[in-house]
């Protein structure tokens, strides 16, 4: 299995160990991960403006790359995924926007949304199987309770991101059972942590971010997993309270299960 | 409705591609707001202002700023009104204008701390300016 | 040659303001076959009637064209016109020259060049009109009912009493259907059991009344006043000839998980059952998805306990065929599966309930034994949210876009009730408008306010959260202009209502349409309310559309009155504009079987004389009772040999010709 | 085809198949509602669209239609179930032949409308009339005896 | 020269002679070498039965009347008669009872106009070797490569296979699959260069074409699935009888009448082409009927079983919109 692999900035500064222990665990499990070349930042937010065309360019070169390798693009930030997939979704629908990027792009054939676009877990879920992933477990994670934190990037808008059930996902609870540790559902798992505002008032994502970790702290998390740097950075850095847990990728604890790490 | 602002409700429509009018008030968006207290105006009133084209308003609010484009309200909503899509071209109107960039690349140093990834530098770029 | 009369009407103004009814009947006046020519105020009066009567005998007339309005309207009347002066009724044509010319065209000149086209259409086409005569069938003077509910219950109770046998088909154990469930019932708040059980036993003691429970209809042919239908028994696996009812076997049955569908799976039931104490039949069913004997062949306890030997693990489903000349569709509806509105939480705490498990917690014979209990510890719940349009009035295409009719009003029920019962406890109400159209509705409603305190939040709920084993609810009050958190014991959903998943392929079988949300479709939304547009199929409750008890059991007694007035008949008269096929043209080929949707044409050898040849052939024959005239068969056939009787190939062609001209 | 004496203006003259379920009825509607449309087009009433024979399209082509359009009940709203869903297959490659063989793409028409389409019914013959206009008189398929 | 392999006369004598039959359909000398004609055998007259590159008719129609009579007939069909044939039973026309398949080989028939063509007259003998033929004439022995003088038909071969048969005169012959020659796939090429053309253009071909049709109906008396018993064009009560062209319309509508009543049921056996006088490509029009109906409702090959259902007598809910027309294939 050969997957095209858009890591996005992110994962190549602050977020290198997402993207470190995502490459040697597909390894191990048998799946390649080719990253395209000279690919350039997603934009890290779709633009919601119909209007905006410049902004979705990059995405549709990332895009049109794994289109010609013939095989699915792979991300792995939330960030990242939500956008490429929604601009795939747009290139697929919108005629006026497919029509726009085309004719900025002048690529060799026009990008129609052909390319299928993977997360990281949908891979693991659907490609390699969580039962395959639980046997290929060398250290299972027994007796750690571990909250998934969803945060809103790979959800929403369902009808586009068509990851899981928006509101009672299953996909993290489902890998943290493969590594053999004990799912802590949290109701906040997909409330939105403050995201990008952390910029501009750190008061919101500390109130987010400690609501969200107090639910899991109260339900008996002792580790609280994510797929996205920034939902880590906010419940991380901006969060205040006193007995927090364990805040990681859930990369870290693939690898540790896999006895990568 | 002054005709200016006659004309900035109607290109709020065009960018966000909302039909304001499929709104049933139910409130659902603002019930499921994570951002509500933060806000002066809140979605259920952006579908409605919009739809009297008091766009000014909303303009000048800092509610713009403190949406967070969670997506809730859109996931929710049952007439696939969307008001987070008529928040951002709210946004996007301010920021096209001349000199309103909310957020000024040297005012951007101070802001940051160590451990805050490019993703959130760039998406609140992407937010605040043009 | 026909001799005919064209009969221009002015339709007051309506036509001749902008038709120049008198030059139209001049231009047509020599037409070829034309004897008479003439314009009237209204011809549809009495007087412009007998104008035309008086003409038929006058000018012994053998067809008539009247320029009027369209024949969607008054066709019926001139043809009984026709008829009255004894004229074949198929031989009166419509020149349509109000709806699609008068009412449409401004200019005069324009106006009177195309009503005279049309007429001149019309007067072609009556030259080759030939005179038909409906034919009739027979009526079976039985009807079928499919579905047992309250719906079903009514009709066929209704039926009966007019001396009409009547079988009813129900796919559950137990005839009953939703309202069984129920508690009470608005606006009077009466149990529900104690006026709907009295119709039960009623159904089932009724000489005319024949009940095949656990049955399901597998096939239907043949058409209005002629059904055939074949109707699985599903196997019960008791013998109810034998049975008594003592119970005995459900109570020994070691087996005790199966969700008990009749408390909506809040609690279990044996793997023997019956659904309810006044199930009718009281004969119970052996579930053989949870009977130990039915998977591992060891068990057995019901029959060793049964004293009349009425179990019959070998039991085999039975397939019997009836004929009826009606049937009414009353499959009824469920609740929608809430996995699109998992906000709530209903799949993820079980203290989100839905409106009919609620049912269930407060009715005396359900789990809770009528003390509402949460169904998480068993606690009393001291504060409850209830939250409306749930996958209601939903366009996003998670829920349905209809409203659902019945949430407003049980919802108010609901919180009274708990009101009443519980004055301690907080009932919160979110709700995006409040619809109460009925009689006594808003009075109910308001007493739910006014009386008993109810809180009535404008607004909706957009997050459910369980937070130190209670309900956080978070939701908006839009008139307060507030984000609102309620700390709930329980939160119960006003779930939307779709049609049972049944009446999809039921629609199939009986030909009968339905609509994008999949409720039956009537035969006219205002004047043919209870009908389908099937001949012969009625629309009973909720499976034509969301309705409560007394709409459902003033629409299920019209839908018998409909029934009644068909079995009256001894004979049905058929439309008589009916495919017809010439037997020395036809092939044999059997394209035309294959595009008729009813089945009309079978294939016969036949001798024929074809010019002095004789020899037999197989040809097309098309049953005159069952065509219902569309003319698909028409066209496949590549030879001409099949016609459609009242839209003739030439007939139509005589039309293009004459507009053309 | 009528060419107005006084203006030599062209007024396509349109034969419209309407299936007596739906679009007579819509354009029953379309009258009652007062929804205006040109007098050049003429309606037929068949029972249903499967009624159309491709060569009654034909005919009123021989004999001086300049558009014919065919009109019935929403696929999967047919009064006889299936009727629309034949018409459908039949009047597609009809006018594909029709359009192998040069004959003008937009001189012939399929239609959905419903009773309750009055609006649509209207409007899609104001459109019709205008593309027929647009396409100037029918020469490739008219039979000149049939010419006045 | 021998006209007709052992192995088909010997099965067909077999047949007669243990009373499995009492007649065979074939073919035999006609005035010419090269101009054979259908013909009915016994026992008696079996040895002037022929069989080779000439015998090129279609004869699945005359089983319409044939096995309407007595006893049993023998049908010496060609893997692309077999099409035919089956359609007709679809259709209910033929007496399976009465009629004993024998399956028959073929390599492609020869087009004598072809030949004419290249130099080759006065035919009177016919041999094929490997992808040449060879012709002896009174002019002496010609030869040249047998794709330059195959019927339009064969051009495109649905195949070597029978689609159905009681026996096969060759069963080792006989392929597992139908497997079409490299030029069944361009059948359509033609088409598409039609389709390319502005409408004009398409309009000139076809009056170009039509213009020269004299209505003698050959194509349509040739034609398996054009066996009305009275065709609508015959019949005076039908309103479009007529039994000549008058004019322009005229030419038009009775061969668009006559490609839609076979629409679905045509099998491509090309049989109109091959026998019109006027040499006008008939095919072309049925042949885009199957075009489009395999481009819009799945690809259907008319013939090849009995039971599947009609492309137009039958729909899904699906399907395109005949607007589609105005989208898709020709000049815009």
């Amino acid at each position: 299995m050969t997957y095209s692999y858009y890591p996005g900035c992110t994962l190549k500064t602050k977020a290198k160990e997402l993207d470190r222990y995502a490459r040697v665990s597909a390894e191990a499990l048998g799946v390649t991960l080719a990253e395209i070349e000279d690919w350039q930042c997603c934009g890290a937010v779709y633009p919601l403006a119909l209007d905006e065309i410049a902004t979705k360019l990059s995405a549709v070169r990332a895009l049109d790359s794994a289109k010609k390798e013939g095989r699915e693009l792979l991300t792995l930030c939330s960030a990242c995924h939500h956008v490429i997939k929604r601009v795939n979704n747009d290139m697929l629908t919108n005629d006026d926007i497919r029509m726009k990027v085309n004719n900025y792009l002048k690529l060799d054939t026009d990008y129609v949304g052909e390319t299928n676009v993977v997360h990281y877990l949908e891979m693991l879920r659907d490609a390699v199987g969580f039962d395959n992933l639980k046997a290929a477990v060398k250290n299972p994670l027994k007796g750690r309770k571990i909250a998934a934190y969803y945060g809103c990037l790979l959800l929403r808008p369902a009808k586009v991101m068509q990851f899981d059930n928006p509101e009672n996902p299953t996909i993290l609870e489902d890998f943290i059972k493969a590594i053999g540790a004990t799912p802590v559902i949290t109701g906040y798992r997909n409330e939105c942590c403050g995201g990008y505002v952390a910029l501009e008032d750190k008061a919101i994502p500390q109130k987010r971010a400690n609501m969200i970790l107090e639910e899991a702290v109260s339900k008996g998390a002792d580790t609280v997993i994510t797929a996205c740097p920034l939902c880590l950075y906010n419940l991380e850095t901006n969060s205040t309270i006193d007995n927090k847990p364990t805040i990681c990728y859930f990369t870290e604890l693939l690898a540790e299960a896999l006895g990568l790490k | 409705m002054t005709v200016n602002e006659k004309e900035l409700a109607e290109r709020v429509i065009r960018i966000s591609g909302v039909n304001t009018k499929k709104c049933m008030k139910c409130g659902k968006c603002s019930g499921t707001c994570p951002s509500f207290e933060e806000m002066e105006y809140h979605p259920h009133q952006f579908v409605s202002m919009v739809e009297k084209g008091q766009i000014k308003k909303l303009m000048e609010s800092k509610s713009i700023w403190t949406c967070l484009s969670c997506f809730a309200c859109i996931e929710r909503c049952p007439r696939s009104v969307e008001p987070a899509k008529l928040i951002e071209a709210v946004r996007v109107c301010v920021i096209r204008q001349q000199g309103e960039n909310h957020l000024k690349a040297n005012a951007v140093p101070e802001k940051l701390d160590e451990n805050m990834p490019q993703q959130a530098i760039v998406s609140a770029f992407r937010k605040y300016s043009k | 040659m026909q001799k005919i009369g064209v009969f221009v009407c002015w339709c007051g103004s309506n036509i001749a303001g902008t038709v120049d009814v008198e030059r139209v009947a001049q231009a047509v006046a020599n037409e070829p076959g034309v004897v008479i020519s003439t314009d009237y105020q209204y011809m549809c009066s009495e007087a412009g009637q007998l104008k035309i009567r008086q003409a038929i005998k006058e000018y012994g007339l053998t067809g008539i064209v009247v320029c009027s309005c369209s024949p969607r309207m008054h066709e019926a009347t001139f043809r009984k016109t026709a008829q009255a002066a004894g004229l074949n009724p198929y031989m009166v044509e419509i020149a349509n020259i109000r709806e699609q010319c008068s009412w449409i065209h401004k200019d005069k000149d324009e106006g009177t060049e195309k009503a005279i086209i049309l007429a001149k259409a019309a007067i072609a086409k009556l030259h080759l009109n030939t005179p038909l005569k409906a034919g009739e069938s027979a009526v079976t003077k039985r009807a079928l009912v499919i579905g047992g509910g309250i719906a079903g219950i009514q009709t066929a109770l209704d039926i009966a009493d007019a001396g009409y046998e009547v079988d009813i088909v129900e796919k559950s154990p137990t005839i009953g259907g939703k309202m069984a469930q129920l508690d009470k019932t608005f606006p009077t708040l009466d149990c529900a059991a104690c006026i709907l059980t009295p119709k039960m036993v009623d159904a089932s003691a009724h000489e005319k009344i024949n009940l095949f429970t656990y049955s399901e209809v597998e096939g239907v042919s043949g058409f209005v006043g002629n059904f055939k239908v074949k109707i699985r028994k599903k196997a019960r696996h008791v013998k109810a000839d034998l049975c008594t009812g003592c119970g005995v076997c459900t109570e020994k049955c070691p087996s005790r998980k199966a969700p008990n569908e009749f408390n909506q799976g809040l609690n279990k039931r044996g793997a023997i059952y019956i659904p309810f104490a006044q199930a009718i039949p009281n004969v119970p069913v052996i579930d053989t998805e949870y009977c130990v004997k039915m998977k591992t062949g060891k068990c057995g306890l019901c029959a060793t306990v049964c004293p009349s030997k009425a179990i019959d693990f070998e039991q085999q489903d039975e397939i019997v065929e009836r004929e009826y000349g009606a049937i009414v569709a009353a499959t009824g509806y469920k609740l929608i599966n809430l996995d699109n509105f998992e906000e709530f939480g209903y799949a993820q705490n079980k203290d989100v309930i839905t409106s009919l498990e609620l049912e269930r917690l407060m009715n005396a014979a359900g789990p809770t034994k009528g003390t509402l209990l949460r169904p998480s510890d068993n606690e009393h719940p001291h504060e409850i949210v209830f939250i409306q349009c749930v996958g209601s009035r939903d366009v996003s295409g998670c829920g349905k876009p209809y409203c659902s009719k019945i949430c407003c009003m049980y919802t108010a029920k609901h919180a009274m009730m708990i009101r009443d019962k519980y004055p301690d406890t907080k009932v919160h109400v979110f709700y995006i408008d409040v619809r109460t159209p009925g009689k006594n509705f808003d009075e109910f409603y308001r007493r739910a306010v006014e009386e008993y305190g109810v809180d009535y939040i404008k607004g909706m709920v957009g997050k459910v959260v369980e937070k130190d084993g209670k309900l956080l609810v978070q939701g908006s009050d839009l008139i307060a202009n507030e984000q609102i958190k309620i700390e709930a014991d329980l939160v119960v959903l006003a779930t939307a209502i779709e049609p049972d998943p049944s009446v999809k392929n039921l629609a199939t079988m009986l030909t009968a349409s339905i609509d994008t949300n999949n409720f039956l479709t009537e035969a006219h939304a205002k004047l043919r309310p209870v009908e389908s547009p099937t001949a012969g199929v009625f629309l009973s409750g909720v499976c034509q559309g969301p309705k409560d008890v007394p709409e459902t059991v003033a629409q299920a007694s019209a839908a018998a009155a409909k029934v009644i007035g068909l079995l009256a008949k001894d004979k049905l008269t058929c439309n008589p504009c009916v495919a017809n096929s010439n037997e020395l043209l036809c092939n044999g080929c059997s394209q035309c079987a294959n595009v008729c949707p009813y089945g009309a044409i079978e294939y016969i050898n036949k001798e024929v004389n074809d010019h002095g040849k004789r020899e037999v052939r197989r040809i097309a024959l098309v049953n005159e009772a069952v065509c219902q005239g569309c003319g698909a068969c028409t066209v496949t056939c590549p030879s001409g040999a099949m016609d459609l009787k009242g839209f003739t190939t030439r007939q139509i062609m005589a039309e293009v010709d004459a507009i053309c001209k | 085809m009528q060419i107005n004496e006084n203006n030599k203006e062209f007024k396509p003259l349109i034969v419209a198949f309407c299936c007596n379920w739906c679009s007579y009825a819509g354009a029953d509607l379309a009258g009652s509602s007062r929804l205006s449309y040109p007098a050049n087009v003429k309606v037929i009433r068949v029972p249903c669209s499967c009624r159309v024979n491709p060569m009654f399209i034909l005919r009123a082509f021989q004999r001086g239609a300049d558009g014919v359009i065919i009109a019935g009940c929403h696929p999967g709203d047919c009064h006889y179930t299936s009727g629309n869903y034949f018409a459908r297959r039949r009047m597609t490659l009809l006018f594909s032949m029709l359009d192998y063989m040069g004959i003008e793409k937009g001189r012939t028409r399929v239609e959905w409308i419903s009773a309750a389409e009055g609006a649509k019914f209207s409007a899609t013959m104001n459109e019709f009339v205008e593309t027929i206009h647009n396409l100037g008189p029918n020469k490739k398929l008219e039979d000149l005896r049939c010419k006045e | 020269m021998q006209r007709i392999s052992e192995e088909i006369l010997s099965k067909c004598r077999a047949l007669l002679e243990d009373g499995t039959a009492d007649r065979v359909m074939g073919w035999e000398n006609g005035e010419f070498y090269y101009d054979v004609t259908p013909a009915v055998f016994t026992k008696d007259n079996l040895d002037n039965m022929i069989y080779d590159d000439f015998c090129a008719s279609n004869q699945s129609k005359y089983f319409i009347l044939e096995s309407k009579k007595e006893g049993k007939i023998v049908a010496l069909l060609k893997p692309c008669d077999t099409y035919s044939f089956n359609q007709l039973l679809k259709e209910n026309r033929i007496n399976r009872d009465n009629v004993y398949v024998l399956g028959i080989p073929c390599d492609g028939k020869i087009d004598v106009q072809k030949a004419a063509l290249l130099g080759i007259k006065g035919i009177t003998g016919v041999k094929s070797v490997g992808d040449e033929v060879v012709f002896e004439t009174i002019y002496g022995e010609k030869s040249c490569a047998k794709k330059d003088v195959l019927f339009e038909k064969c051009m495109s071969c649905k195949g070597k296979k029978h689609m159905i048969y009681d026996a096969l005169s060759n069963e080792e012959q006989e392929p597992e699959t139908a497997i079409a020659n490299e030029d069944f796939g361009n059948r359509f090429a033609y088409i598409e260069n039609l389709e390319h053309m502005t409408p004009d253009e398409r309009f000139d071909f076809w009056r170009g074409e039509l213009s020269r049709c004299i209505r003698c109906n050959a194509c349509r008396n040739v034609c398996p699935a054009c066996s009305c018993l009275t065709c609508v064009f015959d019949n005076p009560k039908s309103g479009v009888d007529s039994k000549a062209n008058t004019d322009d319309f005229e030419e038009n509508l009775f061969h668009i009448i006559r490609a839609f009543h076979v629409a679905g049921r045509c099998t491509d056996c090309g049989e109109c082409t091959r026998v019109c006088p006027q040499n006008i490509p008939l095919h072309l029009l049925n042949r885009k009927f199957i075009k489009d109906i395999n481009e819009l409702y799945g690809e259907y090959q008319a013939g090849a079983d009995i039971e599947l259902g009609m492309p137009l007598t039958s729909y899904t809910k699906q399907d395109a919109e005949p607007s589609i027309v105005y989208e898709r294939g020709g000049n815009k």
